[in-house]
């Protein structure tokens, strides 16, 4: 679908990398310019430049990397139409519709296209895609790009209210997704649309259980079986480097420290303050006007220190040595790597209904051939054809 | 109707077809899976589910389910979900530990012997049990279950889909798998971008549910190299389930950390004969064969080294990082890079280390959530007992350095700072040496691009 | 009926009844919560959603929702959810990006002015809209809800509950919470089996979220100390918005890392005068402020290392070993330790040294689950964004080894061993050294007490 | 409820840990004897022993910790009569509906009583608990058990099927968690038993989404607001202590020592052969008998080797030098812990639905209050009474 050459060609799709947060998709057109508060760049600069590459801008402000599109990035940096699919639902769904190279699917809708171009690269062009969209509009913005990433051959939109009017093949797909609102409405349709000669496969997506419970009913009413439902999500991760957690022993150290250093003060402030009583004591009166009302404060403070000045006998011993803490200041030094959940995730996207369609001529054929089988091997009990429900 | 595009593909019906030689998982009653290699006029044993003839499955379509009887297979047509009728019964008259089985495990053996149907025995239990009137509907009905797949003989064919193959190994021993669950081996083949014609770099150590991924996406187009650690390429026992046609496993090849390496030139024997002359068929045939493996031994670490891998996928025990400084060179512009560990300190070290490399575009480490549901009528809720976990998963993009470039941000720093500098005779700040780009400031036009605009057609109605 | 046990709790009620100097929690009608301290003859001034008179809301109980009409309060009654119809209406026929606002910002704003009903100025935008009729029920409903709170004037005052007051943090600055959500710390108290009476140590870097806890579950019985690395005892801002009465916070104790540590000895002043004598009033009253100080500093010092606690909660930024180092001494046998952290690496870690250590019995390291739900009528779902994260919690509790007792499995083997150097003089294998005691080997009377046997009400239904 | 004692005394409820997955509740009672595969205990021997201590079996075969029983441990321990509700469930609703000392609760039905026990050790004594039973045995067991871990003054314990006979207290209780198969038929019976003067509190607690449903519109239709609901589950982790991923230079360093080693060997071999050749060329002939039939394998590998004799010379240069894996060698000593969570975990418990009844007492008292207060204050708009729906 898109270009596999090494180096970038004028009329190739690429995915300008911006920032993690901020992609763009961009059709190289020589003559063009690329205008972004990243920097401005001409499209005939990228040409020749192989995928993957760090650009700076031509003014020197600011640089993009230019990737190669594929189906994730397209889906980061698509213009959104509807709410995307996103990587975790979009895989598990291809898994378990075991949608390969070669295989047909189907999909409704199309919406912004997400699922439409992974499972465009997962069947590769020997398999096909019949995508369809009740929204004009979004369907025509989808065919235009599917034709544009030279999807052509892979997929067929069709502009189409499936759960009214059915699909436009009969007996053909292996697999069908339906993103609807009312899936239910789709399944008898879907059952026509999936081929007759094999086990097939349906996904529906709903966000909300309600939805759910009605698509199983119908599904089970339909004739499909192995009915089940999962949820899947990612939970990205932050990744930070810091310093290993610091010991309680410097905690404490340090809290000594500046006990020791706050005692020390009050007692050369005692100190100090005998000396001036001594002084004062001695008539020494000349200053005295010059102190003025920062006196005040002093005497306070030195009273303070006074009526602690008995406690040049704590309550026993010394304090312990700042060197305490010397122990656990090498490992402090130490970084690590944590991990956490973001804060915020997705908590929820859809719900995926699962059912296999095992149909009544797989049966047909299977006790057929069984029965030949055991005649032919073994001549035993003829296998019986128990009637379909 | 695009009648152009109706079915057409017989190849794809035969994949689905049970042949001699292949290795199948059959799944039992009790919903246990187990592998099987049906080979022609062999019978099947699986024991207290009842033996078979193997021709009875070959040729059968995958999927079916059959009841044993007399040695030959039925095919069981499928059961659709019946509604379970509450009725006003509880539990409330009933004591516990009374609701037991009433028939002996002898009766019951005996039962079996009498080759009595499954549901049958039920029956008779049922009729045996004084309390079951007295059972609510929803508790008969979990009850009836459990025992008709504890006596029925019988079993399914399990469709060789990847994710089938994967859960059965999952379940089996996560551990050889390295933990990788479906929804994470679902996640990675999308995150490295598999697509037919591809050519692709892997580490697997992890029973090759990896590489077998990988050549399912590839289907015979597109290249695979793995690199082990052993002199001989590995066996890849999660591929067997697969039954791969031969066109399906060409496109892999394998070297070891050995032959990997550029700077070590294996040790490759001649093969002319010593004397110019060969001196036997027998000599010639082996020189001949030397030559072939030694010319693709070559060939292959030439492939290497000649880069240009589309992706580089690696699930081993071997620490990343020294993996990646190997690998690295040989990816092209743009290549996915995927690894996956069951450790997060594993992989948090190493995205730590990535994150301040140039060539490594975008890290991003995250852990996969998945959850069943029984989604029985009335009964919806998850599995009471689930995985703990699918492991984490590590991306990036392999980038081309340009250290001349430089970001916005260091610009206004930069102008900034002269016009600091110019205004006062200050010291300015170093620019911030962040690896990561600095984020958009608010821009109307960006912002558009990159919001996702809650308005599916789902999920505008929830 | 019990009717001797009806309520009679006058005192419960005034919790929840709003007083002059209480600090707030309100809720706006975009769900935002912000704090406010309430005075009395003050107005209370919240932006767009109003302004009104203090005094309106002294007095009023806890919980309940009003709409701002002049500056004064109108009680607004709670509403049951409405059923949406659902028609046959689709959004087929809107474009998108087409479904916008009618009226302009300065059209709405004049209404606003005129003091019109935040549902008046839906109600005409609605009337403007051209596609509104198309949507469906459900999206409409949507728009509607959005644009009331978007107009609403007024505000709901949240009570005090430990599980809104972490929730408001949470929501606020998980960081500042050490990533301690609800959940996590419901299971925090529970797992450090925090009872009226109890006797704990708690070291809390978290804002004070695991002291608030503790308090409310001693409610005024029992006793707390806690152990900071700052001089004076810290302000644990969660505490604030729970307005607890004095006597729930008197149980409440600080020492730091300096004064907890019994090798040292904190300088404390003398309390007497030094010269026998009080030379004033002033003298006397501040001597003796610091004699009841530092009486009080050596009985929290005595309590501590009298030891015998009952649970010690460490929710701290340091090194949870070195915090186990000092405390562990203190508490008394099979007490619970209980330690959370935001990330699995330091916990890990932890746990790895725990269980080579006899002291410690039973180590184990979860991680929370949570997970909220939307359960509007046709429209069930968990919500779309949700909290990736509150942290990882080790549990242990504190046993007093006896070396001399050894296990089972050690004098099997050394049986086993006795016998095999009788039997033939071959080496035996030496004993295992693992730390954890061995696992039972099946055993029907224990089996039958240590299995959970599934057949409750609820679950046997399902 | 149990001894806050610090030893153990004659009559007290005790845990007996036996390993992490094997615990036991046990009654001291001094002359019984306590007999395990873990050994053998008198409870005499136990009296005295301070709680938390490991005790060594009489045989000194075996020893077992004696714990003081907590809610939890007692759910760990406790014979289970129904499924029990697990620590994340209790905790977060025992968060959500307020439960602190001196609340006044209802649980509905009290199944294994873990709920009760760690409610009753919430409340304290000042607080009070009502629990029903609908199952006649359990309720006597449950009974029983409250008896004799001294919560009679706690708890109040009937057999009662809630759901018919609805409660035995009326606007009394403070919160009600219900845990039974049809909550939404006890809804209104749980409206009557919440006091009507405050705000009060409701949880559901439902293992099925289709319950759920029905539980949401009985409280919407009974008048709750404020109607959530909440999963939580614990992912318990499992941690190693491993040596550091090992760098493949080392795995390339091993394979090249063994590729040199095999080199070395063929050439040997080569150099006997062509000795053994040289002797037999000589005429050496004696000997040949011996040789017998192990010759003819040892020509074939001799033949080998001399095939490859000519790879004397290699393609290129020698081999690298083993010192290669050298530099890794030491980082391959380290250990580290890694976690991961454990393979299976709990998936569900139940859905827990929450509300709020906010009742027409309390607003016709607050709206008379902000009047009252509206007119001292401000003499502004009297506040209008709302008719409740």
């Amino acid at each position: 679908m898109w270009s596999t050459a090494r180096e970038i060609a004028d009329g190739d799709l690429v995915i300008i990398w911006f920032t993690r947060d901020a992609l763009q998709p961009l059709h190289i057109t020589a003559g063009k310019e690329l205008n972004t508060r990243f920097g401005v760049y001409r499209h005939s600069d990228l040409v020749g430049v192989p995928y993957g590459s760090k650009v700076g801008s031509r003014n020197g402000k600011g640089f993009i990397h230019v990737l190669r599109p594929t189906p994730e990035l397209w889906t980061l940096a698509l213009p959104h139409r509807t709410q995307i699919l996103y990587l975790a639902d979009i895989a598990f769904v291809t898994s378990w519709l075991d949608i390969k190279p070669g295989s047909r699917v189907i999909e409704a809708g199309t919406g912004s296209g997400s699922f439409s171009h992974s499972t465009a690269r997962t069947i590769g062009p020997t398999g096909h895609l019949w995508s369809y969209e009740f929204h004009e509009a979004r369907a025509s913005k989808a065919r235009e790009e599917f034709t544009r990433h030279g999807m052509d051959g892979i997929v067929t939109l069709n502009h189409r209210n499936v759960c009214k009017d059915g699909f436009t093949v009969e007996d053909t797909v292996d697999a069908v997704f339906l993103d609807l609102p009312a899936p239910w409405e789709a399944v008898q349709h879907a059952k026509k649309a999936l081929r007759k000669d094999r086990t097939t496969r349906i996904c529906c997506f709903s966000p909300c259980m309600e939805q759910v419970m009605r698509t199983v009913s119908a599904l089970n009413d339909a004739g499909f079986t192995d009915i089940t439902m999962f949820e899947t999500l990612l939970r990205p991760q932050q990744v930070d480097v810091l310093p290993a957690p610091p010991s309680v022993a410097g905690a404490a150290a340090q809290l000594k420290r500046a006990e020791a250093r706050r005692e020390e003060k009050r007692l050369r402030q005692i100190a100090q303050a005998q000396r001036a009583k001594r002084k004062r004591d001695d008539g020494d009166g000349d200053g005295g006007a010059e102190d003025g009302g920062a006196k005040g404060g002093k005497r306070a403070r030195t009273e303070d220190a006074e009526d602690s000045g008995a406690a040049d006998t704590p309550l026993a011993g010394t304090p312990a040595p700042a060197a305490d803490a010397a122990p656990s200041a090498p490992a402090e030094e130490r970084k690590i790597s944590v991990s956490k959940a973001f804060p915020e995730v997705r908590g929820h996207t859809s719900y995926l209904t699962f059912a296999v369609l095992l149909p009544p001529a797989v049966y047909a054929a299977a006790q057929g051939a069984a029965e030949a089988q055991s005649s032919a091997a073994s001549g035993a009990a003829t296998p019986q054809a128990d009637a379909a429900a | 109707m695009d009648v152009a595009e109706g079915p057409s593909s017989s190849s794809v019906v035969s994949e689905q077809t049970i042949e001699a030689g292949h290795t199948l998982l059959l799944k039992m009653p009790t919903g246990d899976v187990r592998p099987h290699k049906i080979e022609k006029d062999t019978t099947v044993n699986l024991g207290k589910f009842g033996s078979f003839h193997a021709n009875h499955l070959i040729g059968q379509p995958y999927g079916l389910t059959y009841d044993i009887v007399d040695k030959s297979l039925k095919v069981v047509p499928p059961r659709p979900i019946q509604e379970v009728e509450d009725t006003e019964a509880t539990n409330e008259l009933i004591n516990d530990g009374e609701f037991v089985q009433p028939l002996t495990s002898e009766e019951i053996e005996e039962l079996k012997k009498q080759g009595l149907p499954a549901d049958e025995i039920v029956k008779r239990q049922i009729e045996q049990h004084a309390n079951y009137q007295l059972k609510t509907e929803y508790s008969k009905e979990k009850y009836k279950k459990r025992k008709v797949a504890k006596y029925s003989k019988g079993f399914s064919t399990v469709i060789p889909a990847l994710y089938n193959v994967c859960e059965y190994w999952f379940n089996k021993d996560a551990t050889r798998l390295r933990d990788i669950r479906p929804d994470a081996l679902s996640q990675i083949l999308n995150l490295a971008s598999i697509r037919p014609g591809g050519r692709y770099l892997c580490v697997d150590d992890a029973s090759g549910i990896v590489v077998t991924g990988i050549l399912q996406r590839l289907a015979g187009e597109g290249r695979l190299i793995t690199i082990c650690d052993i002199e001989s390429p590995p066996a890849y026992p999660c591929m067997v389930q697969m039954n791969f046609p031969k066109e399906h496993t060409a496109v892999i090849s394998s070297l070891n950390w050995a032959t990997a390496d550029e700077d070590y030139t294996p040790i490759v024997a001649s093969s002319e004969p010593p004397t110019g002359k060969f001196k036997s068929e027998g000599q010639k045939s082996r020189l001949n064969k030397r030559k072939v493996a030694s010319d693709m031994l070559m060939r292959h670490r030439e492939e290497l080294f000649a880069g240009e891998f589309d992706g580089l996928v690696i699930a081993s025990q071997y620490d990343p990082w020294s993996i990646l400084e190997r690998l690295y060179p040989y990816l092209g512009g743009s290549a996915s890079i995927v690894v996956h560990s069951p450790q997060v300190q594993i992989l948090s070290d190493l995205h730590a280390k990535l994150r301040d490399l140039p060539g490594y575009l975008g890290p991003s480490l995250t852990e996969g959530f998945l959850r069943r549901y029984q989604v029985l009528p009335g009964r919806t809720h998850p599995t009471m007992n689930t995985s703990g976990t699918g492991g984490f998963i590590l991306h990036a993009i392999k980038v081309y350095d340009d250290p001349n470039a430089s970001s916005v941000m260091a610009h206004r720093q930069k102008a900034k700072k002269a016009k600091l500098e110019a205004e006062a005779n200050a010291n300015a700040a170093p620019a911030t040496s962040s690896a990561e780009p600095e984020r958009p400031v608010s821009d109307e036009t960006l912002a558009e691009t990159t919001q996702p605009i809650e308005s599916s057609d789902a999920a505008m109605e929830s």
